[in-house]
């Protein structure tokens, strides 16, 4: 069953057209890989699905609903959480801090409650510290929980993000680029947490990447973008074996940080 | 032969936290030097003290023998040092074409600054194609191409490139290194390069030295580290398949 | 040194996160509670005076703190939350009614004109906050009939509970309704921020983009955020008014906007503890000054305490620029430290800025 | 020929504020700081004229002060940078902001410790004489606003469009850590441009004195004009000018046709709308993260 | 014992904007009494007391005037007060100063409001803006035949008396009241205004603006060609600067207050001496909020005297009401008697030559 779906989404930018006349389909529970060169609409997909930029045509619809029809702060009520590329935490908090704001969209009590403090309060936010202490302890933050976002290293960062992502409990994640900056080890440790939480949180990811190592792992199906218009869809080998797509995208040789891949540069 | 750069005894703060315990190195004229290392380990904080963006606390900074250490960090550019940043730096108000020519502030021979830009150009075709865009609206990895081809523009002795290939396609990281091997082969251009991707990025240095935690914890030719066992299983990745492969565990790192 | 061991989640949910600094608040508290007896009507009655200001600081330190967002209206609001207390009380409503509505009725308009503002962002929201500002003055000559216009409201009597509050019969009991005053707001302040709403306030100042996609209604933060600011510092002007016993459309003039913004800054943007600092030194300088000049007999150059101020606050914000109360924490910590601390442990290292220009 | 009347008028009142307001735009363009003591320094500037040229004081010729005056004020806006705000480098803006309103204090109470409290009048060829051509009538003064603030939009535009130093300026307050990468000193650009803006502040400050009395609290006009600078969308030189001709113009207008006691409200109400309208102002500056 | 008396010294307070748009008035009045304080106490003191004036600047703003009034009163525990400036801010504190019993002298505000009934412990020294308009309008109607009457205002309480005495004088004399427009203190441009009023057939415009403002006013009447109406400003506009101002761009702006001009009549004793060492002494030229603060000392330094060794509020008080002597150097004669308004003179003058020219003066009884 698809979760999300696009059907002919088009946008443009002054002259540029990011994103032509575009169609996928992501089904529920499978781990999507969205690859294509650079500038190739790739973060505008992700950007049209939060509601950052509305399509000039075209239908987008999650869980059978019209997402165009929501505001952007709605579309993580649905149940789509995403990172972003260049990382936007909130600088001035702590991590801790930063994933409660995720548990936001499951906020249950008032402002009259919150501003005296009731026992209702109290109790919520117990239980979403629970909530995010899970993801603590599944993304092993925990010597990071009352660091400020100001200090850590770009890697720890990209954690927290995905840990943000995560603590709203979606249904759907975007996770846009989540290896880049990291290292061999810990994209091999983000290969892993992307698995748990396909396989034990039961979340649909679609994800950008252009580390094919990582994507060939744990990716279900792959969309290859170029000029914002697919250029071919299927499983990770089809779509890396698929001569459009090294012409555009691999090169000559895929290039990766994880396994084989000086192996594969000869 | 002396070091073109030398870095000694280095120490960095932020406030009270040490990210650089006393670093010590070096860069010769026409090498290329790849600084390896875990998230977090001071890789960025090195480069940005070498440049002046940071204070050390301690040590000296040698740059064709006179120090800079603790130096504005236009002075240290004038010398002829760049840096490339980590995460795209760009003006994102300012148009592509802006960009590229701040990146030539320094410079006043108008000629050469026009060939320098369409050389750019000809590397990254599509910045031509968005000369007059407003650089905060390019994707990523266009972005990344931009702050690139700005350190290239000022035509520097030594580049300190903070993992150029962040948000690049496997296309253009590709591409990138091309160009970097023949900056330093044609050019002379000596170069640091931080890099996560460390098989591309050994596969191009001389040098190279690894970093853990604010130190320096192994340093040898680019060769003999690529050949060594703990490089291998944690910067590379891909010769012990089985080591960690299918497993979820980490082995303990033998410098720990 | 003092080591903070947390055993439970609930640490952080507390309103004080241990014994050590329940004693310390609960000290201050009592000493506070015994001051009229130990201070004279003169400083009792600056004290009070900074716990007015205080009240109207955390207003502001609620939006500029918390939301990040720079008003430069609350005069207005000020001004508003002084003339509808006034008015109730003339109308018979006993003043531990009429404060509190005067806040809620502050608050519910400073939302709704928060609504056009909402889409503002730095200076722009500052000078449309500042317009505000500037025609309250004209809007209460407009409403003369209601507001006395230029001629201006002298306040009420006070009577709680069969107790006269008069400032200069009984200076005690005006000092304990500023205290009241203080301790409720900064303890409704202190739940906000320990409950959703006070991170969704930072989320808001840190990134609108990601708070968005983290499900919070940038609007409506925004909104909240303007609408109890407005609140707090409509308690703080009904008080202020009450205070200095008359008052006309001049009195809450867009300068005291501007002084309420240098008090949260010279404070310390985002803290409690900084709205209160900042009260003190916005409020205790002219007259340390004042009584300075006068010790010293100089032959007055008029203006020299203006001037001098103005020196002084320059030197506080090189000398800190995150504010008092950060640079109180540094001393904590090197306190907590000691003898391990570095000498310069605290040596800022470089920073550098990026635009805000981009939203 | 009264609707003429008022609309030129409006248009040299306009411009006052406009040149005040590019000060403040060059400031905020170079640094992203705004400067609240730029109506302070205007009015500083001023005063140093009037020390220059009234009898009282040093008697010298006008066109002989002018240079002497803009230098001096050059040197002051350097001198407060360096002395000063690059001790604030790359701290918050708000911090910068609360600075300048402190250093308005001190710039008040110095002028009132030199020139005193009263209000003077600069002794000023620009304030003698008409120009009178089909039923209206303009003063000299009114004509050298508008000429000079219109060439000086122009040339400022032009320094920020087309030189390298313009660039770096941008450059610098968009991201002082990029701007360092690419070699530029930005500590110092900054100091070029306080310096800059003492200079427009002189002018404006010179200007402003032709066309009526002076006294310490003049500076107080900088509130208008960083209204007339948001109108235009602070961080644009034209934009300021457009925001200051639209102030300007609304003054006599509303005086003229609006009831009494509601006329004298019609700038802010003005200013009021147009952000409720357009946010960022004519010009807009800001523009949305893409990410 | 008296508040604020010892044996060797008497602690006088005001509270005054040296810094904020008034200093302008406060600073000249401030200096005024130090510097005859300076003389009093040089020469001995009163009763062998020196004499202290302690100001404190509130910088127009209210909060920090209830401090000053509360360091003041409460703290130094000052004997009176002395040229407070601002309405609001006097009427704020009468209870305050009645409460302590501490007189309030010649306040720096020709408001009617600050002599309440009964005056309690206030004294004022001169004409309210009130009767100096009502006088105003009435001489130029007299002297020129003009009937219509119009006023420029802004919307303070010092505006709005004017405007009210504008409209009621009008009424009372039979004239008519034409427009009215009112202005904000940062207005720079006033051809709108003037077209309006010149358009409404205004020719008499009483002014109630700030300095720049009402000279600007004057300026563009002139530079549109309107030269049949007068401008009619209150003490509030009565300063040098204005007379003085290059070009002849106010000559002809009447004006109509409660003292003489001090430059006009630089020739006369005690005028030039005191010009001369005023300008000794602080090296600025002598204003007429000078005089009035010179003269202003010189009556509480009277009634000192005149309250003996002995010294008590009450006994300072009845000394003020008993004070009556000719005061060369404001040019009236001043007695406070049971009103406290030490004299309701008017004076109107008008602008020639650089100089505020007296053109006649109302004595204050009629
Ligand atoms: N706000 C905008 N204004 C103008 N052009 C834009 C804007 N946003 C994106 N673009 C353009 O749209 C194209 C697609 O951008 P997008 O960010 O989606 O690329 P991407 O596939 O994510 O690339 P990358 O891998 O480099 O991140 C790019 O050419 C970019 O320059
Ligand atoms: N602004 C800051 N304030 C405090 N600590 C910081 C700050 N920036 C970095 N650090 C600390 O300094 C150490 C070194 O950081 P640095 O960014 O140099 O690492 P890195 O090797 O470049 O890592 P990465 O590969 O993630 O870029 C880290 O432990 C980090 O926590
Ligand atoms: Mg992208
Ligand atoms: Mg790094």
């Amino acid at each position: 069953m698809s979760l999300l779906t696009l059907e002919n989404v088009t946008l443009k930018f002054g002259g540029v057209t990011a994103v032509n006349n575009l169609s996928m389909s992501v089904n529920e529970g499978e781990v999507f890989a969205l690859v294509g060169p650079n500038g190739a609409g790739k973060s505008t997909v992700f950007n049209m699905i939060s509601r950052f930029y509305r399509p000039f045509n075209g239908k987008i619809t999650f869980d059978g609903q019209n997402l165009l029809d929501r505001r952007p702060n709605e579309v993580a009520s649905l149940g789509i959480a995403r990172t972003f590329q260049n990382i936007e935490l909130f600088d001035h908090a702590t991590v801790l801090q930063n994933l409660l704001v995720g548990r936001h969209r499951h906020r249950k009590t008032t402002l009259v409650e919150e501003i005296l403090f009731m026992g209702r309060t109290r109790s919520e936010e117990r239980k979403h510290r629970l909530a995010v202490e899970e993801v603590i302890e599944f993304l092993d933050l925990q010597a990071y929980r009352d660091k400020m976002i100001m200090g850590l290293p770009y890697g720890v960062r990209k954690v927290v993000e995905l840990a943000r992502a995560l603590a709203t409990k979606p249904r759907l994640l975007l996770l846009d680029e989540p290896a880049s900056g990291l290292s061999v080890e810990e994209t091999q440790d983000m290969r892993w947490w992307i698995d748990d939480i396909r396989r034990q949180m039961g979340i649909t990811v679609v994800m950008v990447e252009h580390d094919m190592g990582l994507v060939s792992k744990v990716c279900d199906r792959v969309l290859a973008l170029a000029d914002g218009a697919k250029l071919a869809e299927g499983t990770p080998t089809e779509v890396q074996s698929h001569p459009a797509v090294i012409e555009a995208y691999l090169g000559t040789s895929a290039i990766s940080k994880t396994a084989n891949a000086k192996g594969e540069r000869v | 032969m002396s070091a073109l750069l030398e870095v000694r005894n280095l120490e960095t703060f932020y406030g009270p936290i040490m990210a650089i315990r006393g670093v010590s190195l070096e860069v010769h004229k026409g090498q290329v030097v790849a600084v390896l290392g875990a998230n977090g380990a001071g890789k960025t904080t090195l480069l940005k003290t070498i440049s002046g963006i940071m204070n050390p606390e301690k040590g000296q900074i040698l740059f064709e023998g006179g120090e800079i250490q603790g130096r504005e960090p236009h002075h240290v550019v004038r010398q002829g040092i760049v840096q490339v940043p980590e995460g795209r730096e760009v003006f994102p108000l300012l148009t592509v074409e802006e960009n590229l020519a701040l990146g030539a502030y320094t410079r006043s021979d108008r000629t050469e600054i026009a060939r320098d830009r369409d050389l750019v150009f000809t590397y990254f075709p599509i910045l031509a194609e968005r000369r007059n865009q407003e650089a905060g609206t390019l994707s990523g990895g266009q972005q990344q191409m931009l702050a690139i081809g700005r350190g290239l523009m000022v035509r520097p002795k030594i580049m300190l490139l903070d993992e150029p290939s962040l948000g690049l396609s496997p296309l253009l990281t590709q591409e990138i290194f091309t160009i970097l091997r023949k900056l330093n082969q044609d050019e002379g251009v000596t170069m640091m390069l931080v890099e996560q991707n460390a098989a591309v990025a050994l596969d191009l240095a001389d040098q190279g030295y690894v970093m853990e935690l604010g130190r320096i914890v192994m340093a040898d030719t680019a060769d003999k580290l690529a050949a060594s066992e703990d490089i291998q299983s944690f910067y590379l990745g891909h010769a012990h398949e089985g080591q960690r492969g299918e497993r979820r565990w980490k082995k303990r790192k033998t410098w720990r | 040194m003092r080591f903070h061991f947390k055993t439970s989640y609930d640490h952080d949910i507390r309103l004080f996160p241990d014994r050590w600094t329940l004693s310390v608040y609960g000290a201050l508290l009592v000493l506070m509670l015994v001051l009229p007896w130990i201070i004279d009507s003169f400083y009792l009655g600056e004290v009070t005076n900074v716990l007015i200001w205080a009240v109207a600081g955390l207003g502001l330190m609620l939006l500029t703190g918390q939301t990040g967002q720079v008003s430069l209206g609350h005069s207005a609001f000020m001004a508003l939350g002084c003339y509808s207390c006034v008015i109730m009380m003339e109308n018979g409503v006993p003043i531990l009614l009429a404060l509190p509505l005067a806040g809620v009725l502050t608050g519910v308009i400073g939302a709704i004109i928060a609504l056009p503002a909402l889409r503002l962002h730095g200076v722009y929201l500052a000078i449309f906050t500042l317009a505000l500002a500037i025609l309250a003055d004209d809007v209460i000559v407009i409403l003369s009939p209601w507001t006395g216009g230029v001629n201006g409201k002298f306040a009420p009597e006070i009577w709680i509970f069969g107790i006269e509050i008069n400032r200069w019969a009984n200076p005690a009991s005006w000092y304990f309704l500023a205290l009241g005053t203080a301790v409720v707001v900064t303890l409704l302040y202190r739940n906000l921020l320990r409950a959703p709403l006070g991170r969704a306030f930072a989320a808001v100042r840190d990134s609108e983009i990601s708070a968005q996609a983290m499900g919070v209604d940038v609007a409506r933060t925004k909104t909240l955020a303007f609408g109890l600011s407005c609140a707090f510092a409509g308690l703080g002007g009904a008080l202020l008014g009450l205070f200095a016993g008359a008052f006309n459309n001049e009195t809450f003039n867009f300068l005291i906007s501007i002084q309420l913004l240098m008090m949260i800054i010279i404070g310390g943007l985002g803290f409690i503890h900084g709205a209160f600092l900042g009260a003190i030194v916005i409020a205790f300088l002219p007259q340390f000054l004042s009584i300075l000049t006068d010790n010293l007999g100089s032959a007055s150059i008029p203006g020299l305490e203006t001037g001098v101020f103005g020196m002084l606050l320059i030197a506080f914000i090189l000398f800190e620029p995150m504010g008092l109360y950060g640079r109180w924490l540094k001393m904590r910590t090197w306190l907590e430290l000691f003898p391990f601390a570095r000498r310069d442990m605290f040596r800022r290292q470089k920073t550098y800025l990026k635009t805000e220009r981009l939203r | 020929m009264e609707v003429m009347q008022l609309l030129l008028s409006g248009l040299a009142n306009g411009c006052v504020y406009g040149l005040v307001a590019l000060g403040f735009v060059l400031i905020y363009k170079a640094t992203e700081a705004v400067n609240f003591a730029q109506g302070d320094f205007m009015m500083l500037g001023a005063f140093v004229m009037i020390g220059l040229v009234n009898p009282q004081y040093m008697g010298m010729n006008f066109w002989l002060a002018v240079p002497v005056a803009l230098l001096i004020m050059a040197a002051l806006g350097y001198l407060l940078d360096l002395t000063i705000l690059r001790f604030m480098f790359g701290q918050s803006q708000t911090a910068v902001v609360i600075l300048t309103i402190a250093l308005g204090f001190v710039i008040r109470f110095v002028a009132g410790v030199i020139w005193g409290h009263e209000p003077q009048s600069l002794h000023s060829p620009l304030a003698l004489g008409d120009v009178r051509a089909g039923g209206v009538v303009l003063s000299l003064a009114d004509i050298s606003v508008i000429v000079v603030t219109l060439l000086m939009t122009v040339l400022l535009w032009q320094f920020f469009q087309r030189t390298k130093l313009g660039l770096a300026m941008q450059a610098a307050s968009q991201n002082q850590m990029a701007a360092y990468y690419m070699g530029i000193p930005v500590k110092r650009v900054q100091g070029a441009v306080w310096a800059l803006a003492g200079v427009v502040a002189c002018v404006a400050g010179i200007l402003y004195a032709s066309k009526g009395t002076l006294d310490i609290s003049s500076g107080f006009i900088g509130i208008k004009a960083f209204a007339a600078a948001v109108i235009g969308g602070f961080g644009s030189l034209p934009g300021a000018l457009m925001g200051g001709l639209i102030v300007g113009l609304i003054e006599p207008f509303a005086a003229r046709y609006f009831p009494t006691g509601y006329s004298q409200i019609a700038p802010y109400a003005l200013l009021i709308l147009v952000l409720v309208f357009r946010p960022n102002g004519l010009f807009a500056q800001v523009r949305v993260k893409k990410v | 014992q008296t508040r604020g008396v010892t044996d060797s010294e008497v602690l006088i307070g005001g509270v005054h904007d040296l810094s904020g748009v008034f200093a302008a008035v406060s600073t000249p009045a401030v200096n005024g009494a130090n510097m005859y304080f300076d003389e009093i106490n040089a020469a001995g003191g009163v009763h062998g007391r020196q004499i202290r004036y302690l100001v404190e600047d509130h910088g127009y703003q209210l909060p920090r005037a209830t401090q000053g009034y509360n360091k003041l009163i409460e703290r130094d525990g000052i004997f009176a007060m002395l040229l407070n400036l601002g309405t609001p801010h006097n009427l704020a504190h009468y209870p305050l100063m009645e409460r302590r019993g501490v007189p309030n002298i010649a306040p720096l505000t020709a408001a009617r409001a600050v002599l309440p009934e009964p005056p309690l412990m206030n004294f004022t020294s001169f004409s309210s803006y009130y009767d100096q308009i009502a006088a105003g309008i009435e001489y130029l109607h007299e002297t020129t035949g003009a009937t219509n009457v119009c006023s420029m205002y802004l919307p303070t309480d010092f505006g709005e008396e004017i405007a009210l005495a504008s409209h009621e004088t009008a009424e009372r004399l039979g004239l008519t009241f034409v427009d009215e427009t009112s202005h904000r203190p940062d207005e720079q441009d006033f051809v709108g205004a003037v077209s309006r009023l010149r358009a409404a057939g205004c020719e008499i415009i009483t002014q109630a603006l700030g300095v720049r403002a009402g000279i600007t006013v004057v300026g563009t009447a002139k530079q549109l060609g309107w030269t049949d109406v007068h401008f009619l400003t209150s003490s509030a506009g009565f300063l040098e600067p204005v007379a003085m101002v290059p070009g002849g761009v106010t000559d002809g702006l009447y004006a109509s207050s409660g003292w003489q001009d001090l430059r006009a009549r630089a020739t006369e004793e005690e005028p030039a001496a005191f010009i001369a060492a005023y300008e000794e002494r602080y090296s600025q030229p002598a204003s007429g909020f000078a005089m009035l603060g010179y003269t202003a000392a010189r009556q509480v330094v009277m009634a000192l005297e005149a309250a003996g060794q002995d010294l008590t509020t009450e006994g300072f008080v009845a000394a003020m009401e008993a004070l009556d002597y000719d005061d060369n150097l404001l040019g009236t004669h001043i007695n406070f008697g049971a009103d406290h308004q030490g004299a309701n003179d008017i004076f109107i003058s008008q602008v020639g030559g650089g100089l505020w020219n007296t053109m006649t003066s109302i004595p204050g009884d009629m």
